[in-house]
């Protein structure tokens, strides 16, 4: 019986390495550069995230409410797989625009703490706050921030 | 251009379809509304108890990630379970716990009291919700009702996420307060049970004699600490230490130890008797593996206690996912443990009577298995159905006592088949 | 008898301590956009609470050890 | 005789042997009602809730309407707009039309009629025309919620290819609730019917579809289910000699090659019936088989 016991335990322990990551995918002074002078919004999510599902709707909304402020609600996608994105986005319509990260490094370079994760920027590019996960309570203050840059 | 797939159920799918359109049933989004877990199981032994046990379960997500579950539990317990006292080569006449009747044994056969009918409703709650930055904390309530026995408990835990929600440790601790009150009060601890024709005027008197209370109580006080560490992307691992200490009344009320001659032969039936102390340590740990589409469950629990009770359980589950939502889920249990200090299966009538004895076989040496297999399938619309099918096998064991006189000639350590059978609908 | 339990205990006990150490080190562990699989309703360490809460009443009746999973369990006569 | 008036909207009431025929114009079509009663004001009753309910539909889904939802959801295509259920249920049940079809029924495949004139003239549109009227055609770039919808801007989604059915459903619902006595409902050739006849008589109907010439009509005997036709025979374009039928196929966005001029077909409900004949249209030359092999009853006319 001891024995099983040992062997279990090193069972457990058993650490794999983490695979290596490249770097030709997107970088963060890229999504910037597009959108110079706009507030933006910068949203991380997955497919299997249920909390971010709950954010596209109030996305949608400051999307077309503060649209002519010149306010842009920018979100990437963490999917491996593109289809699970595609189908996620069949049934939760988003009217903002979506980019893709499949290998997380643009989420890598901004050390995401948890999903959701959002950051606000200013109009000159800079990170103003980064706020995790996605609640009524959390929603109130985001728009509050938001509106204090535009 | 042709339709190439060749589309056979074409009418089957577009009768679904146009009938969710007239039907017009209405599907309200899934966002604040209620997720139902309902199940029915029925246990059944071979020959002794047998129960059945309906659960529905409610779970409701509020829009800050606050989640309040609720739990009611209703089971009712038929059948014949084990009264502690030995078989006899010859038939033997027991007391009914409530002191008015007899039962008769037959000879070669392990003693089975029958007058185990109970139903127990049992109500929970929890609340959880997070709290500050990377906290969570959890507080709950159980209440349990039955015929003769009453349970309330409290728990609380907190838990703290690190390095990314990758380590999470948790706190947490239950207070529980228990009170039985059996049909015939609370036996005097190694009394002699009064066996006798009970219209006889002083039988009465006799048994009130081996009555000491009317109810008895204890208290349990459980700690919990644990550690949830994701190891990579297909594997996450639980380690949980958990301290529990009872005190209060532990003996079974029902439960006789039989008191045999040097050639075996029952002489007399004492009550049993349990210390009013116990402090259990358990060390549990879990893995969930997921490999390309299957997912492993495994798990190991040590627990050891002062009433020297040593055990160990080895649990494995395979989940095997199927395209179309279904799955089946085999699963293998393997738990043995040792006897307790004051554990025998029987007394000799000369020895000096030991303070706490009992003949339980559920604190003797013991090994059990568990086989079994889920198979689920789902609804649509988020609904599911699963049925679950396992073979429960106990081993008692002999603990090293030697049987003595005619106690050769029949089975002391009776083994125990059980089947558990359970039907999940969750909507 | 009750020496070698009291070893028993240590040597679990440490075991634990150690496991709890390394964990802290950040190689393990996956980033928050790698946990789709994690995220899996079957990936809960509990993926069936109702089967558990039945499982743990019918073990706790039938032997001798409960809990470790979560509390004791119990709340019932049980005989 | 009686005519009962909802603004122009008036529906007639006429005897006929052993009921009553109620008629009225909606969705561009002749609707019938004919109910097995001697009871005309259940028969009045019956007729203005089939009626209502048909302008209820048409108000709200018809491309034409300015003040329709469907108008207001293809003029603000590009953002999110809300929906209610109903139209959800719609969409639900034309993307399961779009899967089963394989991409060949698409409620969003309006856009064409911008580049395709079938005018019996001979103005084949171009190749980049068509290819650029294709960019905004897909019911895979839709995206909606029990509560939300969202297109991308320019598409169009138009209900014509289920709405009239959809109401002839809806008609046979509400009436049946209503009442139990034997009825059909007819909007311009897609027709249903409900309840046993005494003696279990069928209904004889002839289907004067608008593109026949009378010699050319269908009689159809039924006693249960529905029927709906497809196709138009004067629709279609002519040049060197080559006939271009207006059935477009929505993956090329071409006419498909020599489909029946059209196509009559049973099924349980009339929605059912509407989209397998459509779907068997576009088929083309191969459009009996495909309902053979699907042992689905039908009529065709080439």
């Amino acid at each position: 019986m001891k024995t099983i016991a040992i062997v279990m335990t090193a069972l457990i322990l058993f650490i794999t390495h983490a695979q290596a990551k490249d770097s030709t995918s997107l970088q963060y002074k890229d999504v910037i550069k597009q959108y110079k002078g706009d507030v933006i919004y910068l949203d991380f999510w997955a497919s299997w995230c249920t909390p971010c599902r709950k954010s596209f709707p109030w996305m949608n909304k400051i999307q077309q409410k503060y649209a002519d402020k010149n306010f842009k609600v920018i979100s990437v996608n963490l999917d491996a797989e593109p289809n699970l994105a595609k189908q996620f986005l069949a049934s939760t319509p988003a009217n903002f625009t979506i980019l893709y990260d499949p290998d997380g490094s643009l989420a890598e370079e901004l050390q995401l703490k948890g999903m959701p994760s959002s950051f606000i920027i200013n109009a000159e590019g800079k990170i103003v706050s980064a706020h995790v996960g996605f609640t009524d309570k959390k929603k109130v203050k985001y728009e509050q921030e938001i509106e204090q840059l535009l | 251009m042709q339709l190439k797939a060749k589309k056979t159920n074409l009418k089957a799918m577009l009768t679904t379809a146009s009938c969710a359109l007239l039907g017009s049933t209405a599907n309200v989004s899934a966002q604040e509304t209620w997720q139902f877990d309902t199940a029915i199981m029925h246990y059944a032994e071979v020959d002794r108890v047998s129960a059945t046990e309906a659960i529905i379960a409610g779970t409701k997500k509020f829009n800050n990630d606050e989640v309040l579950s609720l739990k009611l539990t209703i089971d009712a317990l038929t059948g014949a379970s084990p009264n502690g006292a030995t078989a006899q080569p010859t038939p033997q006449t027991f007391t009914r716990p409530s002191g008015n009747g007899q039962y008769n044994v037959k000879a070669g056969d392990t003693p089975l009291d029958d007058t185990f009918h109970d139903t127990r409703v049992q109500l929970t709650g929890q609340w959880t919700q997070p709290l500050l930055k990377d906290y969570t904390v959890s507080v709950g309530g159980n209440f349990s009702k039955e015929y003769d026995y009453m349970s309330a408990s409290l728990n609380g835990n907190v838990a703290r996420d690190f390095n990314k929600k990758n380590t999470t440790l948790s706190a947490g601790m239950a207070y529980a307060y228990d009170v039985i009150e059996p049909e015939g009060g609370i036996p005097k601890p190694l009394s002699e049970m009064v066996v006798g024709d009970s219209n006889d005027p002083n039988f009465n008197d006799d048994f009130n004699k081996t009555r000491i209370a009317s109810d008895e109580s204890k208290s349990t006080i459980d700690l919990l600490f644990g550690v949830t560490q994701v190891i990579n992307r297909q594997m996450i691992v639980q380690l949980n230490y958990s301290y529990s200490t009872v005190s209060g009344y532990m003996t079974d009320p029902f439960k006789i130890i039989s008191s045999v001659n040097k050639n075996g032969e029952s002489q007399a039936y004492l009550y049993e008797n349990r210390p009013d102390e116990r402090t259990k340590h358990a060390f549990f740990g879990q893995t969930k593996y997921h490999f390309d589409s299957g997912i492993l469950d495994a798990s190991y629990r040590y627990m050891t206690d002062d009433w020297q009770i040593d055990s160990h359980t080895f649990d494995f589950r395979y989940l095997i996912p199927f395209t179309n939502g279904h799955f089946i889920e085999p699963h293998f249990r393997l738990y043995t443990q040792s006897a307790a200090e004051f554990y025998q299966p029987f007394i000799a009538q000369d020895e000096a009577k030991p303070n706490f004895v009992s003949a339980d076989y559920r604190i003797g040496e013991l090994d059990t298995y568990t086989v079994g297999l889920k198979y689920g399938m789902p609804l649509g619309d988020g609904n599911n159905l699963s049925f679950r099918l396992e073979y429960y096998h106990q081993t008692p064991k002999d603990n090293g006592t030697q049987a003595i006189g005619v106690l050769k000639e029949v089975e002391l350590y009776e083994q125990v088949d059980a089947i558990i059978a359970q039907v999940t609908y969750s909507f | 008898m009750l020496i070698i339990n009291r070893y028993k205990v240590l040597v679990v006990l440490s075991l634990v301590c150690s496991v709890v150490g390394m964990s802290g080190c950040s190689s393990l562990g996956v980033e928050p956009w790698e946990r789709d699989l994690l995220a899996k309703k079957e990936m809960a360490l509990t993926s069936a609470p109702i089967d558990a809460s039945l499982d743990d009443h019918i073990y706790f009746s039938k032997e001798a050890t409960s809990g470790g999973r979560s509390f004791g369990g119990g709340g019932c006569g049980c005989n | 005789m009686s005519n009962m008036v909802k603004g122009d909207r008036v529906v007639k009431c006429l005897a006929r042997k052993g009921g009553f025929t109620l008629s009225f114009f909606s969705m561009a079509s002749l609707c019938e009602v004919l109910i097995d009663t001697d009871n005309e004001a259940l028969a009045t009753e019956l007729g203005l809730i089939a009626a209502n309910e048909a302008w209820r539909i048409e108000d709200k889904y018809s491309r034409y309407d300015s003040k329709s939802l469907c108008s207001e959801i293809n003029s603000k295509a590009g953002q999110v707009v809300e929906i209610d259920e109903e139209t959800f249920n719609l969409f639900e049940f034309a993307s399961q039309c779009y899967e089963m079809s394989e991409g060949t029924f698409d409620i969003t495949s309006g856009i064409l009629r911008k580049v395709w004139h079938f005018d019996g003239s001979d103005n084949v549109p171009s190749e980049k025309s068509v290819e650029a009227a294709l960019q905004l055609v897909g019911w895979d770039k839709v995206s909606y919620s029990a509560n939300s919808f969202l297109m991308k801007k320019g598409m169009e989604i138009d209900f014509g290819g289920l709405g009239k059915e959809y109401a002839v459903d809806r008609a046979v619902l509400l009436i049946s609730q209503r009442s139990n006595a034997p009825f059909l409902v007819n909007y311009g050739g897609d027709l249903a019917v409900h309840g046993t006849r005494i003696n279990d008589e069928p209904w004889q109907v002839g289907i004067e579809h608008p593109s026949f010439d009378a010699s050319q009509s269908t009689l159809v005997t039924l006693r249960t289910g529905a029927v709906a036709t497809s196709g138009d025979a004067n629709r279609f374009l002519l040049k060197d000699n080559h006939r271009y039928s207006h059935i477009l196929d929505v993956v090329t966005g071409w006419p498909v090659k020599n489909p029946p001029n059209s196509i009559t077909v049973a099924a349980p409900q009339c929605i059912q019936a509407g989209f397998l004949a459509t779907l068997a249209l576009i088929q083309g030359a191969d459009a009996e088989n495909f309902l053979k092999e699907q042992n689905i009853l039908h009529w065709s006319i080439r």
